[in-house]
């Protein structure tokens, strides 16, 4: 039990030599023999859904040293908090479900294909439960390969390009991130910290000039793989081509490394640079949101207006994460797992229409709902999903983010981003006219099968899950929300002690506490136990030889 | 025994001569021959520094890159022959698939 | 009695999912329209059992809230899904099971034989079920549920015939534009929940809560962005100025659904949500003032077009946006009881009507499918004389056109003279309440005047239907008839409980029953109302008689127009063609929206896309790669790709490097 | 007489080398590598290492050599069929001079440490040659000679997979 969170991890690479020594002929059997570890897996987090206590503490944690070359000290460090608890859950839970939509997708190098898929698992896992900021490079980069290789080998026409693109991309943003690590380090070296371990390093206390170089470069390498506005252009073309599994993973987890890793790591490492930033990035968000669904609007290629979709719910994603306060994270937190609910879940409609018909020009379909009435309610749903309509999931997370955000000192950048509200509606009320609606004319639509079996027992559970979400919340809120609590006073605290250095406005106070409860320069107040308590920042740090 | 210049000499020639022909030649054989005389220089240093040290670790070290120039052999000849199985040449030239 | 109002949004849900998951099995039509209605009148029973037993409490404790689950429960913020019975949701929720049983009824036989019966009825109970919450929700969220709900509902039925581009268009339009009011709504929820919290630390949504807080609101300032930015979200539901122009669109839906959504309960939602939180609209004037004079803006705007139309049902559409905008100028003159009761009354007579039309539609249709003809059979043009061929139909029909004209004695005169009489005699927008009177006035001369016209155009004279298909118009069947009666009776009756006090035969019952809900949104009011002189009974008794004499010289017009001399509306669009076209083409709104937002949209998203998106961001992107290919391409001389060269350069570089070390 | 001798072999060793060089017919060419390695092991011999000089026999002129020969013959080679080398030989001899420059130059400007290890030539004389190096060989180098045997096992399954026509 103590270790099922590195069994959870690996479980994919042992069905990975599982799969080693099954031919590759026999298509099938490599079939079902990875959806049956990607269920066993998705089983094995099941118990650590049900061993999480409810708290901010990081549970489950496995800490052994693994490498210790020189003066770089690595450890296999591990836990799971709320934070990441659903992140986790959902990607074990995306997992069958994108093998299992590609049975009949993928019919070559099927043995190669699901190596990939089960490799990408391991990397998403790790990446979501490293406590260790070295350890999270490594997974972050392991998640990066098998992607590149299904966007490469099993993609569409533009295959290479795309998969390039995807690649160099990402890789550009977390070459600055490591360099930033390394240095992140050795400034931690000067401070007494022996190793990579990320809670130390919350303690940290930093100048702000190097908080802001460092902040800058976490959030540049998180900021492309979020994607937020003028870095996500390699997304729209690695949606397209990727096949639909590769779709569903990338939209459903993989962009959710860049938005966890503003909030496992970015912010409260350098909570004054987060405030100090929160307004460009806010306003970065929020033209992601409106530009994105602009652009959304006029695509002729379903799969590409669903991945600019996805730009404007990540634009949600960051303005709730940027507000600060327990609602817009929590409301971040949900649109995380809303948004691979129900993204996903498109891919996998668009995955279906493209099996049958080859092609995903709108102007290719139209009046579907006549021949596939059970496609045309599950897509309808998962529209409706997208879009936020209260009841389902989508307005929950949308809503807590606009409220928090509202809260915060971002209200204008508040309004302006729930006018995007209004062009979700336009976009995917628009395609999915275009699509479902109209004259059957196309002899081609007029043969189409609605969804088999398979597919409908794909949908399933992300149709239940849609509505859960939307109307009962609370088990998910309530997991996360000692964890984000924690992370809020973390970030608080820290802009209080920030308000010693006079380049902070005093106004960033949290709205609703008293001035008087918390004199400037009085860092003490609503420090969580445990806390350390930190000198002024103007103490100069400890002696840098201490660590030698 | 002469002294160690002259077989340090006579190596140092041996091995100029083997850079000449790996250099110069095209056949794959002879240029993996000319490889195998400059290794055999090298050797011939070891020993005579070994023998005038007194130390036999040189010696041992010879010993080593026989098995390695053996290995070698087995393999880069199998590559050849492979290679003349595609090409139906043996000639360096010919492995142009790295060529722009 | 009231801790079983859960049930009534739960039997809606019940039938929809019955019908929805199950109806293409059932297959049998008089099972699954038998299940739609028989669920939403079980709500109705338990509405009227909450009514019965609300009736026998004292008005101070008429006020129950349900909850049912934690909902949304994060930092500060908290919504729990509960539901609020005070006197003005107990209203809704009659009106709402009232006349949905009796649509649901209607529609068994109007929807008979089409393809997707199960779907209507599944549509029709899931929209009843979130209007139900929209109604009982105890917390802005709720209502919000409801609120979207019902949008999301009149978006299925409204595309109900989704293989007509009309209708998905239509229906698309109907959701985009609800969706702009509902970012109104949200704005104004996150103003009034942040105002409380950051400035008296009250973190609420819920309406009781607010009402407790409410006296800590100041007037005007943040109050009045707030309450402007709910009544966004009230004009994109109620169809009012500047986005009314979805509802005649909606009209593509089948006309049960234009009944019951938009002209009965969904349309009615943003007066019902100005009502549920009347204690915070008065609080701004500025609010209220923009409320009344969009009211009558819409009023009289929408009843101009009205009286072009050649559509059945797009008359009615137009009379509907009318009607609701005499509600809103009701709400903006803190008549908000008044307002409320304009709403039954509306959905009485106005449902009635669109059942009637319905009815109408039915019987063109079905004459003219016998015959093989085409002709639309919601054009007036075609109708004529139907009154001996459909004697109830016509009756009912009449009788609601009389309603709503406001002929004394029907529902229609008391509840709009009410709204006309305060709007001259509450003075809270200083003299505009003369302005507002007068602009009521015309309206209702208006309304008085296109209603009687389509009475007249439809039932009335020759019959112009193609002469083949004179023979097979008849009356529609019992199960339609039979609602169009109730209602009818409604219509003629229904204006009695709320009858005004100078007329003295009853007491106001209506007013009395709501005073609770409303007490405190008068206070506040008549903190700033002028306080002059009071207007005497004489003038309340001469604008009575007044709006009268209007709405007789509007019916008397329309009289004259299409009964006496039918030649007169053709000299009149002769005589002012730009004007006839101008009105016809519906002041060319859309068009002018398709010029402002719609096409700018589309341009603006092109232009990111081919402009932004790929040349410039994807430009630099490729660009940066295309100089790292063009360098590479210099560089890759250097690898010749021969063995040789590369040996050489090896070797080379061993003798340098290690030259260098020797001869330094 | 034995510098004398010395010489000789030097120059035999010289010749052939060159010859391996210069041979058009690889044939040619490999037996002259052969004539250089037994030149090699008379050094090893005079240098008192006869085990050397034995396997260097072995292993190198035995083994080897016989491999090389063996797939000329195989894959019938016979004449270097390539004329136009000559850029290629200037090139190719300037960089061996400059080789032999460097080699020459660190020989004329260094000095040779000490002798500090305990193997004189006496010793070895006594012992056997043979066994010291088998005792170094088993005591200080054992985990490096058993490490050899998985490079030649990993070699010759390299080399049946390369030379197989279809794997």
């Amino acid at each position: 039990m103590s270790n099922v969170l590195s069994l959870t991890t690996f479980l994919p690479i042992l069905g990975v030599l599982l799969l080693l020594f099954i031919p590759k002929d026999s298509k099938g059997v490599l079939r079902n023999v990875t959806l049956a570890v990607t269920i066993v897996t998705f089983l094995v987090s099941l118990l650590i859904l049900t061993g999480f206590q409810t708290n901010a503490e990081f549970q489950f944690v496995e800490n052994v040293p693994w490498i210790a070359a020189g003066p770089f000290i690595m450890r296999y460090n591990i836990g799971i908090d709320g934070i990441s608890l659903w992140l986790v859950i959902l990607t074990t839970f995306i997992m069958p479900i994108a093998v299992l939509s590609t049975y009949t997708a993928v019919e070559e190098k099927v043995k190669e294909y699901m190596v990939c898929l089960l490799l990408l698992e391991t990397g998403m896992l790790g990446a979501f439960i490293s406590l260790d900021l070295f350890l999270f490079y490594i997974f972050w980069e392991v998640m990066l390969i098998p992607m590149y290789f299904m966007i490469g080998i099993w993609g569409g026409k533009n295959k290479i390009y795309a998969a390039v693109k995807f690649f160099i991309y990402t890789m550009v943003g977390s070459l600055l991130m490591l360099v930033a690590l390394i240095f992140l380090y050795f400034k931690g070296m000067q401070a007494g910290i022996t190793d990579f371990g990320l809670l130390q390093f919350f303690d940290l206390k930093l100048d702000m000039a190097t908080q802001i170089w460092l902040f800058m470069a976490f959030a540049f390498a998180f900021a492309i793989k979020v994607p937020m506005f003028p870095l996500h252009t390699w997304l729209p073309d690695a949606h397209t081509e990727a096949p639909t599994a590769g779709s569903v993973i990338l939209a459903a987890v993989l962009l959710k490394m860049g938005t966890y890793g503003y909030v496992r790591f970015a912010i409260p490492l350098f909570p004054e640079a987060a405030h100090k930033f929160a307004p460009f990035i806010a306003t970065l968000a929020v033209i992601g949101i409106i530009y994105a669904a602009l652009v959304a609007m006029v695509q002729e290629d379903v799969k590409k207006l669903v991945a600019y979709s996805s730009v404007a719910h990540l634009g949600f994603v960051m303005l709730g994460i940027f507000a600060f306060n327990t609602e817009g994270i929590t409301g971040g937190m949900l649109q995380m797992i809303n948004h691979g609910i129900s993204t996903g879940a498109l891919f996998l409609i668009v995955g279906f229409i493209y099996e049958r018909r080859h092609t995903r020009l709108i102007t290719d379909f139209g009046g579907l709902s006549k021949q596939m009435p059970v496609f045309a309610t599950i897509f309808m749903i998962v529209t409706f999903s997208s879009v936020g309509l209260p009841g389902t999931n989508g307005f929950v997370g949308e809503f807590l983010i606009l409220l928090g955000a509202f809260e915060s000192q971002l209200r204008w950048w508040t309004i302006v981003a729930t006018s995007g509200v209004i062009l979700s509606a336009v976009y995917m009320l628009w395609v999915f006219q275009r699509v479902m609606f109209g004259e059957l004319d196309n002899p081609k639509n007029q043969k189409l099968l609605d969804l088999n079996a398979r597919e409908i027992t794909i949908m399933v559970p992300l149709v239940v899950l849609i509505f859960f979400l939307g109307f009962y919340p609370k088990p998910f809120i309530d997991k996360m929300d000692p964890a984000i609590k924690k992370l809020v006073a973390q970030v608080r605290v820290a802009s209080v002690n920030a308000m010693a250095i006079p380049c902070v406005d005093p106004t960033q106070m949290p709205a609703g506490v008293p001035a008087s409860a918390m004199p400037p320069g009085h860092p003490a107040v609503n420090m969580p136990a445990g806390h350390p308590v930190v000198e002024s920042p103007a103490a100069p740090v400890a002696n840098p030889h201490a660590a030698k | 025994m002469e002294n160690l210049n002259s077989y340090l000499i006579v190596s140092a020639v041996l091995f100029s001569i083997g850079t000449i022909g790996v250099l110069t030649r095209k056949n794959a054989i002879v240029m993996f021959m000319c490889i195998e005389l400059m290794l055999n220089a090298v050797n011939l240093t070891f020993v005579a520094f070994s023998r005038y040290l007194g130390n036999l670790d040189g010696q041992i070290f010879v010993f080593f890159i026989m098995t390695v120039a053996a290995a070698e052999a087995a393999v880069g000849l199998a590559l050849f022959i492979s290679f003349y199985n595609n090409k139906e040449s043996i000639d360096v030239d010919d492995a142009n698939l790295m060529k722009w | 009695m009231f801790d079983k109002v859960w049930l009534i949004p739960l039997f809606p849900l019940i039938g929809f999912l019955i019908n929805g998951l199950f109806g293409k099995k059932i297959k049998n039509e008089a099972v699954i329209g038998g299940i739609g209605t028989l669920m939403i009148f079980l709500s109705f029973l338990v509405s009227c059992g909450i009514l019965m037993q609300m009736i026998g409490l004292p008005p101070e404790q008429r006020v129950f809230e349900k909850v049912l689950f934690p909902w949304i429960h994060s930092g500060n913020f908290k919504a729990d899904m509960a539901f609020l019975v005070d006197p003005l949701s107990v209203i809704m929720l009659m009106v709402v099971t009232g006349v949905g049983s009796l649509i649901h009824l209607y529609s068994i036989g109007y929807m008979h034989g089409e393809e997707g019966f199960y779907r209507f009825f599944a549509y029709l109970n899931l929209f009843c079920m979130s209007m139900l919450l929209l109604v009982l929700g105890s917390n802005m969220l709720v209502m919000f549920i409801g609120w979207e709900g019902v949008g999301l509902c009149s978006y299925l039925l409204i595309g109900y015939y989704f293989h007509k581009k009309s209708a998905g268009d239509a229906a698309k339009k109907a959701f985009v534009m609800n969706r702009v009011g509902d970012f109104g709504f949200l704005i104004g929820l996150f103003t009034l929940y942040w105002w409380f919290g950051s400035n008296h630390n009250i973190w609420t949504i819920n309406f009781v809560e607010i009402k407790a807080a409410s006296h800590l609101l100041p007037f005007g300032g943040v109050v009045t962005f707030a309450t402007l930015c709910f009544f966004v979200g009230a004009t994109g539901k109620s169809a009012q100025i500047p986005l009314f122009t979805w509802l005649p669109d909606a009209m593509e839906g089948p006309t049960p659904v234009s009944a019951l959504i938009h002209a009965a309960t969904m349309v009615t939602a943003g007066v019902y949500m100005i009502g549920r939180m009347s204690f915070v609209f008065i609080k701004s004037p500025e609010t209220m003032m923009v409320i009344a004079v969009v009211g009558a803006a819409t009023a009289i705007f929408a009843a101009t077009i009205g009286t072009a139309q050649n559509d059945i049902k797009r008359v009615l559409a137009y009379s509907t946006v009318s009607q609701l905008g005499f509600m809103f100028l009701a709400m903006g003159v803190g008549a908000f009881s008044a307002g409320i009761f304009h709403l039954m009354t509306h959905a009485f007579f106005k449902a009635c009507l669109f059942l009637g039309s319905g009815s109408v539609i039915h019987a063109m249709h079905h004459a003219l499918h016998k015959i093989h003809a085409h002709d639309d059979a919601q054009d007036m043009r075609n109708m004529g004389g139907l009154r001996k061929a459909m004697p109830i139909t016509f009756i009912t029909f009449l009788v609601s056109t009389i309603a709503i004209s406001g002929i004394p004695g029907f529902s229609g005169f008391f509840s709009k003279d009410e709204i006309l009489w305060m709007a001259f005699a509450n003075s809270y927008h200083g003299n505009l309440n003369v302005v507002l009177w007068g602009i009521g006035a015309v309206a209702a001369c208006f309304t008085a005047f296109y209603m009687f016209r389509l009475v007249f155009m439809t039932f009335f004279g020759e019959c112009r239907i193609n002469s083949k298909a004179k023979s097979y118009l008849h009356e529609s069947p019992l199960v339609i008839t039979i609602p169009l009666m109730v209602l009818g009776a409604l219509a003629a009756v229904g204006g009695y409980i709320g009858m005004p006090k100078i007329l003295g035969m009853l007491p106001n019952y209506f007013e009395h029953w709501l005073e609770p809900v409303f007490a405190l949104a008068n206070e506040y009011g008549s903190t700033y109302a002028h306080h002059g002189a009071h207007p005497s009974h004489a003038i309340e008794w001469g604008l009575m008689g007044l709006s009268v004499v209007i709405a007789l010289i509007g019916i008397a017009i329309a009289f004259t127009m299409y009964v006496k001399n039918t030649e007169l509306p053709g000299k009149f669009v002769a005589a002012f063609p730009t004007l006839h076209r101008v009105v016809y083409n519906k002041w060319y709104i859309d068009e002018l929206y398709d010029f402002i937002f719609v096409n700018p949209c589309k341009a603006a998203g092109q232009f990111l896309w081919k402009g932004f998106d790929v040349l410039v961001i994807d430009g630099v992107v490729n660009g940066v790669a295309n100089v790292v290919m063009g360098l590479s391409g210099i560089f890759r001389y250097v690898q010749s790709g021969y063995i040789y060269n590369y040996a050489f350069s090896m070797a080379l570089g061993v003798v340098v490097m290690l030259g260098y070390y020797i001869f330094k | 007489m034995e510098t004398l001798f010395f010489l000789i072999i030097t120059l035999v060793a010289i010749v052939s080398a060159i010859l391996v060089i210069t041979c058009k017919n690889p044939i040619n060419s490999a037996l002259s590598l052969i004539m250089t390695f037994f030149c090699l092991a008379t050094y090893y011999v005079m240098l008192d290492a006869p085990f050397m000089a034995a396997v260097q026999v072995m292993v190198y002129a035995g083994a080897i050599m016989v491999l090389i020969v063996f797939t000329i013959m195989l894959l019938n080679i016979r004449i270097d069929a390539s004329k136009k080398h000559s850029h290629k030989l200037i090139f190719g001899s300037i960089i061996g001079f400059f080789t032999l420059l460097n080699i020459a130059f660190v020989l004329m400007r260094s000095r040779a440490a000490v002798p500090t290890g305990p193997y004189s030539g006496d010793m070895i004389k006594n012992i056997g040659h043979t066994e010291l190096i088998g005792k170094e060989m088993f005591t200080n180098f054992l985990l490096p000679f058993e490490i050899t045997s998985i490079l030649l096992l990993v070699a010759i399954v390299g080399a049946v997979i390369l030379a197989k026509k279809k794997i």
